[in-house]
Parts: C-alpha cells; sequence; structure tokens
C-alpha cells in the first residue's frame, strides 16, 4: 500500500470523522466549521488522487472545491447566521447514541455494500468509497435528525461532499463537464436556501422546521 | 274441411253456458240438503242470472269505461276458455288454439280486469278486494303450474285434449305422482274459484270478501255477465281437472257416436265433484286472510312431491 | 441548428424577460418564445422522423424517437400554458396576489424551467441530465413559494429538500454508472454518453448496475412522485401558482420518467434480468393505490389532481416496468395523454378557484352555469382523466391493462382497485363543482380558451384516431427501449 | 342501398344531426323540431338496415381507416347486431316522436341544447355498440353510451337526486366496463399471446380455442360486466335511482334499449366468441337470472313512485331474458340444439317485446308526469277521466308487461315456459328435478307483475284523485300521443303474428346453436304456433283476439237489443256513508298483503305515530333495498377506512419524508441489490 494511498485513507477517516462530528455537533457555529474542515480534507483527498493518478483535470476540481465548499459555501452561512442571530441558540436533538449507533451501523452497512466493487475496482484509492458511502448516508441521517433549517442545509451539503468523495474515489472523477455543471448546482441552491432561510425567518419568526407542518392528510 | 267438429264446438260451449249454472245450482241444492234446508231447486242460479239482465244498470258517478267493458270481456274470455277445453270430445276445432299455460293466462286476463274494475270506482272495499284477490293468484299459479308440470311429464304434453288423448289409449295405471297433482288442483281449484275455506260466494261481510268485494258495486247485466262468468270460471276449472285426471268417456276424433255416453259420463262426474266440493265446504270454515298463504303453500307442497314423485317412483 | 434554436431561445428569451420585467408585453414575449421553441421542436421532430437518430454538437446531444417525441409535448405544453399563463397572471396581479418582481421572476424562471427540461431530454450524456434535473428543480424551487404564504414556503422547502436529496442520491447511481462504465469506455467524457454506453450495456457489471439502479430508482423516482418518495409533490402543486402546477405534473414528471427509463434500459443490458423492471411496478403499484385511495379525502381541488398525477406516472411506470411491446407503447402513449389532459384540467381548475377564490371543493359549485368552457373542460377532462372513452387515456389504460392479464395476471385486481377508486373518488368531487347552479359568490372571469379546447381535442383525437407516423414513433421507441 | 349503407347512413345522419345543431341553439323550439326528426329518421334506417340483415341473414364486414394503429375500428353486421339494431330503432325511432312532445314542455323553463345533443350521442353509442367487430372499438361505443346517458340523466342537475343517481349510475357502469375490458383482454391474450394488436379483433377471438380456466374466467368477467349495465341483482342498484329522474323518453331508451345491449353482449360473448362452454355457465346464468326476476318483481310492488316501480319491473324482466339465455346454454351444453334454439328465441323475443311494452310504459308515466307535474302515485288517481288516450295505452302496456293474451308479453313468458317444461329430457337428473322449481319461480314472477301493474294501472288511473287539491290536468299533444299509440300497436302485433316474427329470427338460433324451430313452430301454418310438434304444445294469438272481440260483440249487442238505461248513482259502498279521497286503497295500501307475505326479503321500517291536530295518526313506511346494507355500504366504509389509514402517510413533518426515502434506499439495497 504506497504513500498516496495511505494518505487517501488517512483523509478519508477524518472526513468520515467529520461526518460524525456534524452528525453530533450542537452548536451552530461547530457546524459551520467541522463542514469547512470537510471540505478542506476533501479538496486535498482530491489534490493528492490527481497527483498519484496524473489525473490532471483533478486539480481543478480540488480548486473548484476548494473555493466552494471551503471558502464560498461556509462564508455565505455565516453571514446568513449573523443575519438571522442565530449563532447563539443550541439545538436540542433526539438522544446522541442512538444516533451515533445508527451512524456506525450505516458505516458497516455501506462497507458491505461496496465490498464488491472494491474487488472489481482497480483503483489505489477503492476503499475509501465505503467512506464516501458512507458520508452520503450519514448526511441524510443528520438531516432527519436536525431541526434547524440551517443545519438541514449542512447536512444536504454534507450529503454533496460525500458524492464528490465517492466520484474521486471510485473513478479519478467524473468528466469535467460535470463537476462544472454540479459545482453550478450547488452554488444556485446556495443562493437559493440564502433566500428561504430569511422567507422562513420571516414567516414563521424562527428557523425551526418542525413548525411547517400544515400540509398534511391526516385529521 | 270436416263440419261436425264445429257443431260439437257449437254444442259445447252452450252445454257449458247452461250447465254452469245448473252445477252452481246443484252445489246449492246438495248444501241445503246437508244442512237440512229446503232448495231453491236446481235452476234458480239461471232464473237469477235471467233477473238480473232484466234489471236496469246503477252505475256509480265515476265509473269509467273500464268499469262497464269489464264485464263484457270476462264473459267472452270465459266462454273462449269453455271452447278450449275438452268436456265433450277431443276433436274441438279451437283446442288447439291454447294449451293449458294459456288457459290459464285466459283467466288471467278475466282477473286483471276484476282487480281493476274493483279500484275504478275507489272505493276502499273495492281496492281491498282486487289487492287480496291478486295476492292469492299470484301464490295459486306457481302451484298450478307446478300440478301441470307433473301431468305434462306423465303425457308429454301441455294441450289438454293430448293429454286427454294419451291418458286414455295409455293402460291404466296408479301413479303416486298424479295422486298429489290430484290434490294440489283440488287447493289450487278451491282458490282461484272463490270458494270457503278461501273466500266465501255467498258473504256478504266486509273483511271476509275478495271476490264479492270487487263487483259490490256492479247491477243488472253487468253483474249477470260477471255472476255468469264465475259460475262458467268454477264449472270449466273442475272439467280440466277431469280432462287432465279422469278422461275417461270423453269422445274421441271421428266419433259421434260416443257423445251421448260422454255426455252422461260427463253428467255422473260433475255430480260427484260437486258432493266432493260440499263435503269440504261443509267440513272448513273460512281462514283469515293470512291463512291463506299457508293454505296454497300446501298445495304446492304436494304439487312438487308430485313432480318429484314421479323422477323417483316412476 | 434546429437543436441550438430550441435551446437558444428558451434561454435567450429567459434572460429577455428578466430584463423586460414587468412591462406589458412580458407575457407576449414569453408566449412568442416558447411558441418558437414549439416552432423549432417540430422542425427537429421533423427531421429525426425524416432521417432517423440524429448526434449533434459532438456527442453532446442525441436524439431519437423516444426523446424527440417527449421534446414536442414539452414545448408544446409549454406554449398553451404561456397563452393560459397570461390571462391567468393577469387576474392574479388584478387581484393583487402578486407584484411586479414576482412577475418579472416568474417569466424569466419559466423559461428557464423549460431550457432545463428540454437539455434534460436532448442530452446525451448521463451526467449533464442529471445536472439538467437539478436545474429543472432548482428553477421551480422559488416560483413554487411564489405567493409567499406560509403553506407555500413549507411547500416550496420540502419540495427544495426532498427533491434535493433524491437527486443526490441520484448523483451517486450517476457516479457508480460511470464507474463501470469506464472499465469498458476507458476514462473522459466518452463513458457518459448514453449513445456510447447503450451499446455496451450488455458488457457493463452488472453488480455495479444493479446497485447504481437502485439510487438512480431512488433518486430519480423522488421527481416522478413514486410512492413513498411522493410526499413533496401534493404540495408543490397545491400551492404553486397554477400553471406551475400544469407544467409539473404535465411535463417534469414525464422527464424525470424519461431518465428512469434510459437507466433501466442500460441495468436490462447489463444485468439480462429483469429486476430494475420488478423494482418499477412495485413502485408503479404502491404509486397507484396510495395515490387513489389519497384521492378519496381530498378537500383542496389542486391537491386532488396532483394525486391524480401521482397516480398516472404510476401507471406509466408500472407498464414500463411490465415491458413487452404493447405495453412500452401503452406507457409512452400514457404519458402523451396524460400530461395534455392533466395540464388542460389544471388550467381549468386554476379559473375555477380564481371564480371562487378558493381552492376548497366545497366551495366550488355550478361551474358549468357559471362559465360553460371551465365547467365542461373540466367535466371532460377528469372524464379523459379517469380513462373514459373515446379519449386517448383510456387507449393507453386499455392497452396497459390487458397486457398486465397476460404478463401479470395475479396484479391485475390490485390495478383495478386502484382505478376503480380513482374513478369513484374523482367524479364523487368533480360532479357537485361543475353540476348545479352557480353560487352568488362566483365571479365571473376571461378564460383562456384556447389551451383548453387544444389540449381537449388533441387527446380526442388521439382516442379515436392516432395518426401513423405517431405510431411509427411509438414503435421505434418501444424498439429502442427493448 | 345495402343493409351496411343504410345502417351507416343512420349513423352519418346522426352525426350531421350533431354537427348542425349549433346553428339553432337561439331557436330552441326549432332545434326540438328539427333534431328529433332528424334522429327519427335515422333510426328508421337503422331499423331497415336491421331488419333486412336478418332476413337477407347477410354477414357483411367493413374497417374504418381509424383507432389504434395496427387496430383499426372493424365494424360487422350479422343477424344477431341486425336483430338488436331492429330492436333499438324501432323503440328510438317510436320515442323520438314521442320526445317532441314532451321536450318541447322544457323549453323556456332551462336550455335543451346539451339534452339533445347527448341523446343523438346515446343513440349513436347504441348502434355502434351492437356493431362493433373488435374489442377496442366495443368499449369506446359501450362508455360512450354510458356517459352519454350519463349526461342525460343529470339533465336536471339541480337535483341532489339526479346527481347521486347519475354519480351511482357512472360508477357502476365504469366498474363493468373495466371488467368487460378485461375478459377481452384474456380472450385476445389466449388469442394472439399478445404478439400485437390483431387478437383484439372479435375474429380472432372466434377462431381461438380457450383453455377451460381462461375461458371461465373470460366469461365470469364479462358476465359481471354486462350484468352491471344490465340491472341484474345485486348489481341492480344504479337503476331504480337511474331512471326515474331522467327525462322520460331517456328513461324509455334506457330501460328499454339501453340495458339490451348487455343482453346483446352476453349473447355474444357466450355463443359467438367463446363458443363452447361447461352446463354449469348456463346455470349461473339461469340462477342470476331467476332471482333478479322474482326480486326485482317484488321490488317493484313495493313502490310508490311510478317510474322506480317501472324501473325495478326492467330489472325483473332482465332476469326472465337471462333465464332464457341460461336454459339455452344449458340445452347446448348437453347436446339439444333444438331446445336451445327454443330458449334462444325465447329469449330473444322477450329482449324485443320488452323493448316495446317498457317503452310504451315509460312514455305513459312520462304523460303523466307531464300533466300532473307527479311521479308519487299515493297523490295521482282518476286520471283515466282527463287523460283517456294516455290512460287506454298505458293499460295496453300493463297487459302486455303483465303477460296475457293476446298481447306480445305472453308470447315470450309462455316460449319460456315451453322450454322449461321440455328440459325433463336432460341427461342430468339433478338439473331435471331443480329446472322446474325454476319454472314456478318464473310463474310466480308473472303473477306478482300481473298484480304490480293492477297497483300500477289502478293506483294511477282509477278511482279519485289522491292528491289535496287536484291541478288542471290536460290530455297530452298528438306528438307524444301518436308516440305511444304506434308502440302500442306494435305490442298487439308481435303478440297477434308470433310465427312471422319466430320465423324472421330464426337465423340467430341457427347461426349461433346451429338449429332452427321456425320449421316446427309454423308447421300449422302461420296461424297456431307450436314451438317443438303441435301435439306438444299450441297456442294461436289471432283465434283468441278474433273469438274474444266475437263473443264481445255478440254480448254487447244482445244485451243492448232493448233499450235499458244507465242510472248514474252515488256510490253504495256497502251503504257506507260520506265515502271520501282518502279512504281508497293506495299504492301501499295495495301491495301490503305480499308485503306481509314476502317481508323478509326486505328491510322494511314500519310506524304509525299519533300527532298533528287532534291526534291524527300518521303512518311511515320505508323498504329498503337489502343490498345497500349488505353490499355496497361496506365497500364504501373499507375504501374510506384505507383512506384514512392511508392519509397518515403524508403527515407534514418533513424529517418523516426524509425518512421514508432513508428507509426505501435501505430496503432497496437489502432486498435488491
Amino acid at each position: 500500500m504506497n504513500l498516496a494511498a495511505q494518505i487517501n485513507s488517512i483523509l478519508a477517516a477524518l472526513i468520515l470523522l467529520t461526518a460524525f462530528g456534524l452528525l453530533v455537533q450542537r452548536r451552530i457555529y461547530g457546524l459551520l466549521h467541522l463542514f469547512a474542515w470537510q471540505g478542506l480534507f476533501l479538496s486535498i483527498s482530491t489534490a493528492v488522487v490527481g497527483y498519484t493518478a496524473g489525473a490532471h483535470h483533478l486539480y481543478i476540481s480540488s480548486v473548484l472545491t476548494l473555493l466552494l465548499k471551503v471558502l464560498l459555501l461556509p462564508y455565505i452561512l455565516y453571514v446568513l447566521i449573523h443575519r438571522l442571530q442565530i449563532h447563539k441558540d443550541v439545538e436540542t436533538m433526539l438522544n446522541v447514541p442512538t444516533t451515533m449507533l445508527i451512524g456506525i451501523a450505516l458505516v458497516i452497512f455501506s462497507y458491505h455494500l461496496t465490498s464488491p466493487i472494491r474487488e472489481l475496482s482497480t483503483l489505489v484509492t477503492r476503499s475509501t468509497l465505503a467512506v464516501a458511502l458512507a458520508t452520503v448516508m450519514l448526511g441524510l441521517l443528520m438531516m432527519i435528525t436536525r431541526r434547524n433549517a440551517v443545519t438541514q442545509i449542512i447536512g444536504f451539503l454534507a450529503m454533496e461532499n460525500g458524492l464528490f468523495f465517492a466520484a474521486t474515489s471510485a473513478t479519478y472523477g467524473m468528466p469535467l463537464v460535470v463537476e462544472l455543471g454540479v459545482a453550478l448546482d450547488i452554488l444556485i441552491a446556495a443562493f437559493i436556501f440564502g433566500i428561504f432561510f430569511f422567507h422562513i425567518r420571516t414567516t414563521f419568526d424562527s428557523l425551526d422546521v418542525e413548525q411547517m407542518n400544515r400540509l398534511k392528510e391526516e385529521d | 274441411m270436416r263440419i261436425y267438429p264445429f257443431i260439437i264446438e257449437i254444442f259445447q260451449i252452450a252445454i257449458v253456458l247452461i250447465l254452469a249454472p245448473i252445477f252452481i245450482g246443484w252445489i246449492r241444492m246438495l248444501k241445503c240438503w246437508f244442512q237440512g234446508r229446503t232448495s231453491a231447486g236446481l235452476f234458480q242460479p239461471l232464473r237469477d242470472i235471467m233477473k238480473l239482465f232484466y234489471k236496469d244498470v246503477v252505475l256509480a258517478e265515476n265509473a269509467s269505461w273500464i268499469f262497464r267493458f269489464t264485464p263484457y270481456l270476462v264473459f267472452a274470455v270465459t266462454v273462449l276458455a269453455g271452447g278450449i277445453i275438452p268436456i265433450l270430445s277431443v276433436d274441438l276445432p279451437l283446442s288447439a288454439t291454447a294449451d293449458v299455460i294459456a288457459l290459464i293466462a285466459l283467466f288471467a286476463i278475466a282477473r286483471f280486469f276484476i282487480a281493476l274494475a274493483g279500484m275504478d270506482i275507489g272505493t276502499a272495499f273495492g281496492g281491498m278486494g282486487s289487492s287480496r284477490e291478486m295476492m292469492i293468484a299470484s301464490l295459486a299459479e306457481p302451484a298450478m303450474l307446478m300440478a301441470i308440470f307433473t301431468v305434462s311429464l306423465v303425457s308429454k304434453s301441455t294441450s289438454l285434449s293430448q293429454i286427454v288423448q294419451t291418458i286414455t289409449h295409455a293402460e291404466f295405471i296408479l301413479r303416486p305422482s298424479m295422486a298429489f297433482a290430484i290434490l294440489a288442483f283440488i287447493l289450487i281449484t278451491i282458490a282461484e274459484t272463490g270458494r270457503i275455506p278461501v273466500d266465501n260466494p255467498a258473504t256478504h261481510l266486509e273483511l271476509t270478501m275478495i271476490h264479492e268485494a270487487m263487483i259490490l258495486e256492479y247491477s243488472g247485466r253487468h253483474l249477470a255477465l260477471i255472476e255468469w262468468a264465475g259460475m262458467m270460471k268454477l264449472f270449466l276449472f273442475t272439467s280440466i281437472g277431469i280432462a287432465s285426471f279422469f278422461p275417461w268417456g270423453i269422445a274421441a276424433v271421428d266419433n259421434l257416436f260416443q257423445l251421448p255416453a260422454a255426455i252422461i259420463f260427463m253428467a255422473v262426474k260433475f255430480c260427484i265433484v260437486g258432493i266432493v266440493l260440499v263435503l269440504i265446504e261443509l267440513g272448513l270454515a273460512k281462514m283469515r286472510i293470512f291463512r291463506v298463504p299457508e293454505f296454497l303453500g300446501s298445495a304446492f307442497l304436494f304439487a312438487s312431491l308430485g313432480m318429484i314423485s314421479y323422477f323417483i317412483l316412476e | 441548428m434546429m437543436l441550438l434554436i430550441l435551446l437558444g431561445i428558451s434561454l435567450i428569451s429567459a434572460i429577455i424577460l428578466a430584463f423586460v420585467g414587468d412591462r406589458k408585453f412580458a407575457p407576449e414575449i414569453n408566449i412568442l418564445g416558447s411558441a418558437v421553441t414549439f416552432l423549432a421542436g417540430l422542425g427537429l421532430a421533423i427531421q429525426v422522423y425524416a432521417q432517423g437518430p440524429i448526434i449533434a454538437g459532438g456527442k453532446f446531444f442525441f436524439v431519437d424517437a423516444f426523446n424527440v417525441y417527449l421534446t414536442v409535448l414539452t414545448s408544446f405544453v409549454s406554449m398553451t400554458t404561456a397563452i393560459f399563463s397570461r390571462r391567468y397572471m393577469r387576474r392574479e396581479r388584478e387581484h393583487g396576489r402578486i407584484g411586479h418582481k414576482r412577475i418579472r421572476f416568474y417569466h424569466s424562471m419559466f423559461q428557464l424551467f423549460i431550457f432545463a427540461m428540454l437539455l434534460a431530454l436532448l442530452t446525451n450524456n448521463v451526467g449533464v441530465l442529471w445536472i439538467a434535473m437539478e436545474l429543472a428543480t432548482l428553477s421551480t424551487v422559488l416560483l413554487v413559494s411564489l405567493y409567499r404564504t406560509p403553506t407555500a414556503i413549507e411547500a416550496a422547502w420540502k419540495y427544495f429538500i426532498l427533491c434535493g436529496v433524491g437527486i443526490a442520491q441520484a448523483l451517486f447511481g450517476t457516479v457508480l454508472l460511470y464507474f463501470a462504465a469506464e472499465k469498458v469506455l476507458g476514462e473522459g467524457g466518452e463513458a457518459l454518453l448514453w449513445t456510447n454506453l447503450s451499446q455496451v450495456s450488455d458488457k457493463l457489471e452488472p453488480t455495479v448496475l444493479s446497485l447504481a439502479f437502485v439510487f438512480l430508482m431512488v433518486g430519480y423516482g423522488t421527481k416522478v412522485g413514486l410512492v413513498p418518495l411522493h410526499n413533496w409533490l401534493p404540495d408543490a402543486h397545491s400551492e404553486g401558482p397554477t400553471p406551475i402546477s400544469a407544467v409539473l405534473s404535465g411535463l417534469l414528471l414525464n422527464i424525470a420518467l424519461y431518465a428512469l427509463v434510459r437507466c433501466k434500459v442500460l441495468v436490462d443490458g447489463a444485468t439480462g434480468t429483469h429486476r430494475a423492471g420488478y423494482i418499477m411496478m412495485g413502485f408503479g403499484l404502491l404509486s397507484i393505490l396510495v395515490a387513489s385511495f389519497s384521492l378519496l379525502r381530498q378537500k383542496d381541488i389542486k391537491r386532488m389532481f396532483a394525486y391524480s398525477s401521482i397516480e398516472h406516472m404510476g401507471i406509466a411506470t408500472f407498464a414500463f416496468g411490465l415491458g413487452g411491446p404493447i405495453a412500452t407503447f401503452g406507457a409512452l402513449l400514457h404519458m402523451l395523454v396524460h400530461s395534455l389532459t392533466k395540464s388542460s384540467i389544471f388550467f381549468t381548475v386554476g379559473h375555477a378557484s380564481q371564480m371562487h377564490s378558493t381552492q376548497e371543493m366545497s366551495r366550488i359549485r355550478g361551474l358549468i352555469k357559471g362559465n360553460p368552457l371551465v365547467g365542461w373542460g373540466l367535466m371532460l377532462g377528469v372524464m379523459a382523466i379517469v380513462g373514459m372513452p373515446p379519449f386517448g387515456v383510456f387507449t393507453s389504460e386499455f392497452l396497459i391493462l390487458t397486457a398486465t392479464i397476460k404478463d401479470a395476471p395475479l396484479l391485475t385486481p390490485f390495478f383495478l382497485i386502484g382505478l376503480a377508486v380513482a374513478f369513484a373518488a374523482l367524479f364523487r368531487r368533480v360532479q357537485p363543482m361543475v353540476s348545479g347552479s352557480a353560487p352568488s359568490s362566483q365571479q365571473s372571469l376571461k378564460a383562456a380558451n384556447l389551451p383548453v379546447i387544444l389540449h381537449m381535442i388533441l387527446v380526442l383525437i388521439l382516442g379515436i384516431y392516432m395518426p401513423d407516423f405517431l405510431s411509427k414513433w411509438f414503435h421505434t421507441a418501444v424498439e429502442l427501449l427493448k | 342501398m345495402s343493409q351496411f349503407e343504410s345502417v351507416l347512413f343512420s349513423i352519418i345522419l346522426l352525426l350531421s344531426t350533431l354537427a348542425i345543431i349549433p346553428l339553432f341553439i337561439r331557436r330552441q323550439k326549432l332545434l326540438i323540431y328539427v333534431t328529433f326528426s332528424l334522429t327519427g329518421i335515422s333510426s328508421i334506417f337503422a331499423v331497415l338496415g336491421g331488419l333486412w340483415t336478418v332476413s337477407g341473414r347477410v354477414n357483411q364486414s367493413i374497417i374504418l381507416p381509424i383507432g389504434l394503429p395496427d387496430l383499426p375500428i372493424h365494424l360487422r353486421l350479422d343477424p344477431l347486431s341486425g336483430f338488436f339494431l331492429t330492436v333499438i330503432g324501432l323503440l328510438s325511432f317510436f320515442v323520438s316522436i314521442y320526445s317532441i312532445g314532451y321536450i318541447k314542455a322544457f323549453v323556456g323553463k332551462r336550455s335543451v341544447t346539451h339534452l339533445v345533443i347527448f341523446y343523438c350521442i346515446f343513440l349513436m353509442g347504441m348502434f355502434s355498440v351492437v356493431l362493433s367487430d373488435d374489442a377496442f372499438s366495443f368499449l369506446i361505443s359501450w362508455e360512450v353510451m354510458a356517459a352519454a346517458s350519463y349526461f342525460l340523466v343529470m339533465f336536471e342537475d339541480e337535483r341532489t337526486e339526479n346527481r347521486r343517481a347519475g354519480f351511482l349510475y357512472l360508477v357502476v357502469a365504469h366498474v363493468g366496463a373495466i371488467a368487460i375490458l378485461l375478459s377481452f383482454g384474456i380472450m385476445a391474450g389466449a388469442a394472439t399471446g399478445f404478439k400485437g394488436f390483431s387478437g383484439y379483433t372479435f375474429d380472432a377471438m372466434r377462431q381461438t380455442e380457450f383453455s377451460v380456466g381462461w375461458a371461465a374466467a373470460a366469461f365470469l368477467l364479462a358476465f359481471f360486466g354486462f350484468a352491471a349495465k344490465a340491472g341484474v341483482i345485486p348489481l341492480h342498484i344504479w337503476l331504480p335511482e337511474a331512471h326515474p329522474v331522467a327525462p322520460s323518453n331517456v328513461s324509455a331508451l334506457m330501460s328499454g334499449v339501453m340495458l339490451k345491449t348487455a343482453i346483446y353482449g352476453i349473447i355474444r360473448v357466450t355463443f359467438d366468441l367463446i363458443g363452447d362452454f361447461p352446463w354449469w355457465w348456463g346455470a349461473v346464468v339461469l340462477i342470476f337470472g331467476l332471482i333478479t326476476a322474482l326480486m326485482g318483481i317484488l321490488y317493484a310492488i313495493m313502490q310508490q313512485d311510478i317510474k322506480r316501480l317501472l324501473a325495478y319491473s326492467s330489472v325483473e324482466n332482465i332476469g326472465v331474458i337471462l333465464i332464457g339465455i341460461g336454459l339455452a346454454m344449458i340445452f347446448t351444453s348437453f347436446e339439444m340444439p333444438l331446445l336451445s334454439a327454443l330458449a334462444l328465441t325465447a329469449a330473444l323475443y322477450h329482449t324485443l317485446n320488452h323493448a316495446m311494452f317498457k317503452g310504451l310504459l315509460f312514455m305513459g308515466a312520462g304523460a303523466v308526469l307531464h300533466a300532473t307535474k307527479e311521479r308519487n302515485m299515493e297523490k295521482m288517481g282518476g286520471l283515466i277521466h282527463k287523460m283517456p288516450w294516455t290512460a287506454a295505452l298505458f293499460l295496453v302496456g300493463c297487459v302486455s308487461i303483465s303477460a296475457l293474451p293476446p298481447f306480445n308479453g305472453f308470447v315470450s313468458e309462455w316460449l319460456t315456459f315451453q322450454a322449461f317444461l321440455l328440459s325433463p329430457s336432460l341427461p342430468s337428473p339433478l338439473l331435471n328435478l331443480l329446472i322446474p322449481l325454476g319454472a314456478t319461480l318464473v310463474a310466480l314472477t308473472a303473477a306478482l307483475a300481473a298484480a304490480c301493474f293492477v297497483k300500477a294501472f289502478g293506483v294511477t288511473f282509477l278511482g279519485h284523485w289522491r292528491g289535496h287539491h287536484s291541478p288542471h290536468i290536460h290530455e297530452v299533444d298528438w306528438f307524444m300521443r301518436s308516440g305511444m299509440i304506434l308502440t302500442a300497436i306494435s305490442c298487439l302485433v308481435l303478440g297477434v303474428a308470433p310465427t312471422l316474427v319466430i320465423n324472421w329470427i330464426d337465423v340467430l338460433p341457427e347461426q349461433l346453436i346451429g338449429d332452427r324451430i321456425a320449421a316446427s313452430a309454423g308447421e300449422f301454418g302461420w296461424l297456431w304456433l307450436t314451438p317443438i310438434a303441435h301435439e306438444r304444445a299450441s297456442y294461436s294469438g289471432p283465434i283468441v283476439l278474433i273469438v274474444v272481440l266475437a263473443v264481445l260483440l255478440l254480448a254487447y249487442i244482445l244485451l243492448h237489443v232493448r233499450k235499458s238505461a244507465i242510472h248514474r248513482a252515488p256510490l253504495w259502498d256497502c251503504g257506507f256513508e260520506k265515502v271520501t279521497n282518502r279512504m281508497q286503497y293506495n299504492a301501499t295500501s295495495f301491495s301490503m298483503p305480499i308485503r306481509r307475505i314476502f317481508g323478509f326479503l326486505f328491510s322494511i321500517k314500519e310506524q304509525v305515530l299519533k300527532g298533528g291536530k287532534g291526534g291524527t295518526l300518521h303512518y311511515h313506511l320505508k323498504v329498503r333495498d337489502r343490498f345497500w346494507g349488505w353490499l355496497y355500504m361496506p365497500v364504501a366504509d373499507i375504501s374510506f377506512y384505507v383512506a384514512r389509514k392511508i392519509g397518515r402517510l403524508q403527515q407534514g413533518r418533513i424529517q418523516a419524508y426524509l425518512i421514508y426515502s432513508f428507509i426505501t434506499i435501505i430496503v432497496l439495497l437489502v432486498f435488491f441489490r
């Protein structure tokens, strides 16, 4: 197992760690930092993979990641949080240990899922695909367990990170067109949820999504 | 084109017209004798009819044409039936006009219109009579059909003259099915012709009458026609029974010389039937209207027993 | 060339409209743009019809019988919707439900949405297909919340989050697809081109693809609105402005189903089993049942028809899953007639709710008396959508049902229960709305007649007579989807 | 002009009528005259085509260039369709004449435009149903017919009862249509195995041999579907709701001929498309026929609404027709072509007859409704004085439907009885024992029918007006009268000349079963009808008519040679005083004895309330269809229960939705990877 692979797997571990951190972090700033860190690890690993595999378009995407996920998005969120004055509030969550256990179960499950692919793959990064899938799942789990709109968005973006990581680890990155397109979409999404926060805040005077349950069938 | 069948036809219709009232007279006479009264004689019903013909008609104000048309129709239909049933001879031109089922339908016409007439003037009694009459009829008809079914099983036909011929020509065997059928038929005849215990032709006690309630408002020739038709109905039902169960003696085709014998046979049979009927009427009292379904139910039971026993025993 | 016009016009007009803003002639520009798009679509269709499938733009675009008819459909319905929204939106303005800024926003986003859908249809690149789908979602999210009422925002938020999550799954599926493809086709853009993939589909790694299909199914299935991923759909449809509801259920669902079917073809080719088909059948049947029973308890008119859209998407999905010439033919036809009928129903519904200034069905009465076109339009539209002849929906359901009896007789009862319940539920609600005498509170309005009449006539024609070229198209499409 | 041309011409004429209707929207009266005369003409052409097809034993088929891509619309004209075409056309011709007078009453009150439009579409639908020769076009015309009639039922849609009836009708009809679709699907599948569309043509179905199971499934589905349309109990529930509330000319058509298209369907599928079948199919049809006939007439007797009564009696007659068909099927499956030909002839004949007299009766009821604005018999009475024509014609209808000679109803019932009486020659002893019991049920039905129509006519037209204040009632105009007169005449003719009619329809059993009864039926010449053999049974309508008339006249003349005056006097009534109208027997009291006897079949709520001023008694009676409680309510409850449970899915919290998709992924990954 060569150096690049080692570095890559360490980064993968870190990403997984951050994912778990996101899952249980109560404070909103903490979430933001963790998210930024995750982005950073992601971009580094992308660069590393690009270097070892000589897939140069990966540099572009790593830079892209750096700009988007480490700088831009956290910044936007930061600004929003300030505007909305919610940087203080601490989110209540349903009990942490269970969430952790589920998270671990998910990691194992995704490992089990990706094992056949690992056999197939010849890439140095192949072992990290499980982590990627796990990150996606954890992001989804986070969106389920959290009640705050902002944290939900962060979970969503974490999922995106996971996908991105999957792209780099399973295959040496998607074709450039796709990478760019995805980035563009995420950007638009960012603007949209920015707008949304304000709408929600103005209409429900809080960002708790639990309040949004008027549209339902049962009576 | 043979001519004398037509003569027989006319002759038979005439006999039906004349003998029907006399048959009623005979029944009443017997009744009187059994009850130890002196009777009005054999021809009293005939005289009554004649008397009614000479009376004027008193008609309710709002009686419509139906009310006036009914007696004629009822009479005509009954006469036609009289022309179809083989009473003296099977060699009747009209006999092919209707088989037993159609025959019953002919009587149904009469009933239908009498019921309408009963509702026409719009009295409570009229309606009551029609309603009950239709109820009884609707229960009697299935039983009747069942009995006919049994008979036609034996003789592979529903046309009466055919039945007569098959039974007379076949050698005589005691058939349980026929026995049951006869029982059923007697009960049905009692119900259809409005005799005790189903209905009482003599009464005018409001709540017990059925047939009388319908014709309550009739008078004069209308009443005469209806009464006459009623008498003929009893006579004809009896002769249906005779034709389908005891046809021996009815003249065969192309045999004029059997006719006198046939007349005598017929007279004897009718006398006996009269006695039986009277015994029944004396033995029983008129039953409540809602016991009638049970009465007819038993008739139906006998009939179906007859059919079943045909399949099982014969 | 045609392609450029087709995609260009809608993009350009989106930009123009963004600048034009709320001038008097903005709606006309909107109509004009989509009309030109429609003409271009027709041109393209003729081209394809004449000379078979087209690959253009350095293999970036690929047009075959399957997507060209959807292209024409999309551009047509968007045109009629633009015509409809002219009068509808004007009235909304007059009643002060929306202001200038939002009108501007509405128009340009509408065009952008069309662009996204056309891109999704025409592109040859599975990745770009995904991007376009995401773009379509994003461009409609803010349209759904156009009215800024609490419920509208809630609906939009749910739409955004749920579809976002779903689409993310789809991306993962796409990644896996690429992973499998690159083994065969080598790295780079080539590996995501559908044309190449479909040629080598039998060489692709089955385990990976079956894994990929799960994610694609969930991802695109969310956008198709398949139970149990459907929850965003009724909310979004009922809260958004009616033209958007019309295009959402008329077009967007179709496009998503299109994407799903494209993927299914690959997976079937790779695995050689019918597993993907079974999954789709399961989802379809579940959607039919759940949707039809939910129909029974609806009070909001647009919500009800949203559920009926779920039901019909379920039918189409089921049919695609069933496979076989007749079922596939039926499914294609069903996509066509459903989007025509459903959009025209939404047009009438929009006017009906404007006339009574409510979406509650219990307060909408006597439409035929009030405005014959709206009333009869709604009545006949519903007759069509529940599958009464001589309308086109009957034809497709006829084919699908008879095929079902042959291939999956045990599923037919459930299918039928769904159809029957849906029929009863819809009629139970619609009949009192159209019939009877009009309440005093009812206001009169100038309805947009043309779209409704146009759609109904088309559906009627499709019901009793199918033009030769169309059937030929469908047959070639069926061949493609074998 | 060939048969097919004349039929097609009639359809085209209807289409063009539709085309010109917009010209007259402003001039409603003119619209009525134009459209109904045109529909009348087109139905004449249909009749001609049909008659000629049957007598000429034609078998033509054409293919129209429209329809599904590889399945153009096939049309076929064979004796079976020709016969039904004649039935439909004949009644619709009479009704069209009648409608001119009837619909004019609406002018000024409401727009009749969409009524006439859907009237045309309705006729077109019925014609094309019997013409179509492939599953697709059959279903299209079938549903178009249903939809058109639905809109006609909804004509006076501001009344809630109409809306309820329409809804019920459409739902039942649609469910039935789905079942029919399925059965066609099965047959088509067996025909081609779904290689292409060719299997959907009836020809393909004819030529295929079906496996036993599939054939049975197809038959049961088809029977269910058609039964739903024909109003076979327990699927009859919509019929007594929809027929009464529709405009009377429409209810005449619906009861008279629309139900018959279902009969057509049953015959077409069983005898023609499937071909050979086991005996129990026949038994199924027979049993349902018996139940329908008996229950139908019992419900009919209980009614107070005259049109409801007629609707229920339609149910009964459908039952009688089905009995004939069932017998025919049983005989066929035991290879007794002659007998089954007899039974089938009886069924077809009754189809024709019922079309006539039920049409007549509904038109009469319509006339009454038109004159009194009243459907409830409890308020009627004595109309015979005010509207003699209507009364006489209605009476003809009543006599025919109560199966009294010499009118037409009797002939078909009599033929049915003959078929029953011949059943003992069946090889299976069990059937030998059971079928006669069926015969007695038919007899019971017939007798009850007579009672029912004594009530209908007696309560409506005889006695005194029962309402509190009698409105100014007038006889209806000549259009309505002539429509009814023509129908009445055809009732009489069909009753008096059965042998000719049987000769005419003889080709149907010959083609479907392979034997014919006309040879034996006419062996005595046209005067006597002898179904199997003259020594077996015989009936002669003409002689009955002539002799009865002769004797009647003779008696009348004899009794009027001596002039004897008629005194009009007040009622005697056993000397009771002050007989008021309220004392008359009314609909409820007339049916009381029968209600007492058969009460256990209904859910009857009977209560006497003391109240009002002076302690007047009020009697309330409610006779309800048990099948509501047994069949329909539970279904509705269950589906709403399920709906409520499913509603829980959409419970508003976005987290829940996310969980759904999460779980979905997991499940799929675990089980379907």
